[in-house]
């Protein structure tokens, strides 16, 4: 299960569908709206998605998992939209037989997301708002930075 | 041909849409679909991140070479999590 | 919230315990009742605990992983008595401001739990049933073995 | 004096039951009433385990030596989770 939503992301659902018979251990991750970042208070997220891309690159870190742990399933589910603060923006669950497997492939799976799954946050923060990865150069590949190119 | 452009997060906001048909010439690659955007859209002129091309969902390079009814997306750091 | 109980585990109860507007991450992990280990069918399990001293050692658990890491809060509950396939023995949930401290504090506590906190279990298989721990000679601590003092 | 002793999952199933009033003299130590209970509860005599001992819920060693009223807990290897 890998899918987009915009309404309140439903945790036991996620759990459902990775449970099985033949796992004993389930990892679940759940990214939650803070009431700070670098010493700015805020308000609440907004996240913008690409649709299509953005389920088939989670898709493919579920996969990727797969192949480098023994999991049983895997659900990430990430919320878009404005996400008021404590709430979930994004919910990933990994069962497997043993919890080792079930740790590591979560922890892959949420470390991954961040870094090259088409989602974007915004900061409504009081004072302002600001996209979230956009405010430095920074980027995670060796991709040419775009004003350099003039 | 035509091709439709992605823009998504700090870009569509400068760009003040995040949907554009494109009419560009056959062979046409991402980087020159790029300049063009630039030329057109003020707010994107500016811009100054690390960006990354997907052509209908796939990540390529600037080099890439569209093709009728690509559709290319100009992805900015993502921030999702 | 460190505590036993004879009745399914409500997930979503712990998840709201460990909440907090200044948490941005929630790890979870909950075991359940495989359907085989080591080549057997299991049936069910049977948890015995020592109550009082179980929840006394789960939450030092817990206060020893919020030392190491910086947490918010903390959750632990284990069933006891009979736990059907497929439902959960044991749910932990910590909240913390980063996913890497929810990440190491929750398997903090899993490997812990299963160390030293007094809690037994019972596998019912096809064909017999057998206290897990107590097949062999095996322990965690350098405690005599009570055969050999004869 | 008397301590009360708590015997869990195989001890407590191969001594028949969980929960042992035992009156001892003055300055018994854990180990020596280990053995007593062993003495008492013949399904108590085969067992190899490695064994922890707690008194009044914290764990102590063989030569602790209890007080009255003290609750002794014998702790086969736990397997929770």
């Amino acid at each position: 299960m890998y899918r987009l939503t915009d309404k309140s992301i439903d945790v036991s659902e996620l759990l459902a569908f990775v449970g099985d018979p033949g796992a004993g251990a389930v990892a679940t991750f759940i990214g939650t709206t803070r009431d700070n970042n670098e010493g700015r208070s805020i308000i609440s997220l907004d996240y913008e998605a690409y649709p299509g891309m953005a389920e088939q690159e989670m898709t493919r870190l579920g996969e990727e998992a797969a192949t480098t742990w023994r999991i049983t399933r895997m659900a990430i589910v990430h919320r878009t939209g404005n996400v008021p603060i404590g709430e979930a923006s994004v919910a990933i669950a990994v069962s497997a037989p043993h919890r080792d497997d079930a740790f590591k492939a979560c922890r892959y799976a949420i470390d991954e997301l961040k870094k090259r799954v088409p989602i974007w946050k915004k900061e409504i923060y009081e004072g302002g708002e600001i996209w979230i990865g956009s405010q430095t150069g920074e980027r995670f590949t060796e991709a040419p930075a775009v004003g350099s190119r003039d | 041909m035509k091709v439709r452009v992605k823009l998504f997060a700090m870009l569509r906001e400068r760009a003040g849409t995040g949907d554009d048909l494109q009419d560009v010439p056959d062979g046409t690659t991402v980087k020159e679909l790029w300049d063009k955007l630039r030329r057109e859209h003020a707010g994107l002129s500016g811009v100054e991140l690390r960006l990354l091309y997907a052509v209908n969902s796939e990540y390529v390079g600037l080099e890439h070479r569209l093709a009728d009814g690509d559709e290319v997306a100009f992805i900015p750091p993502v921030s999702g999590g």
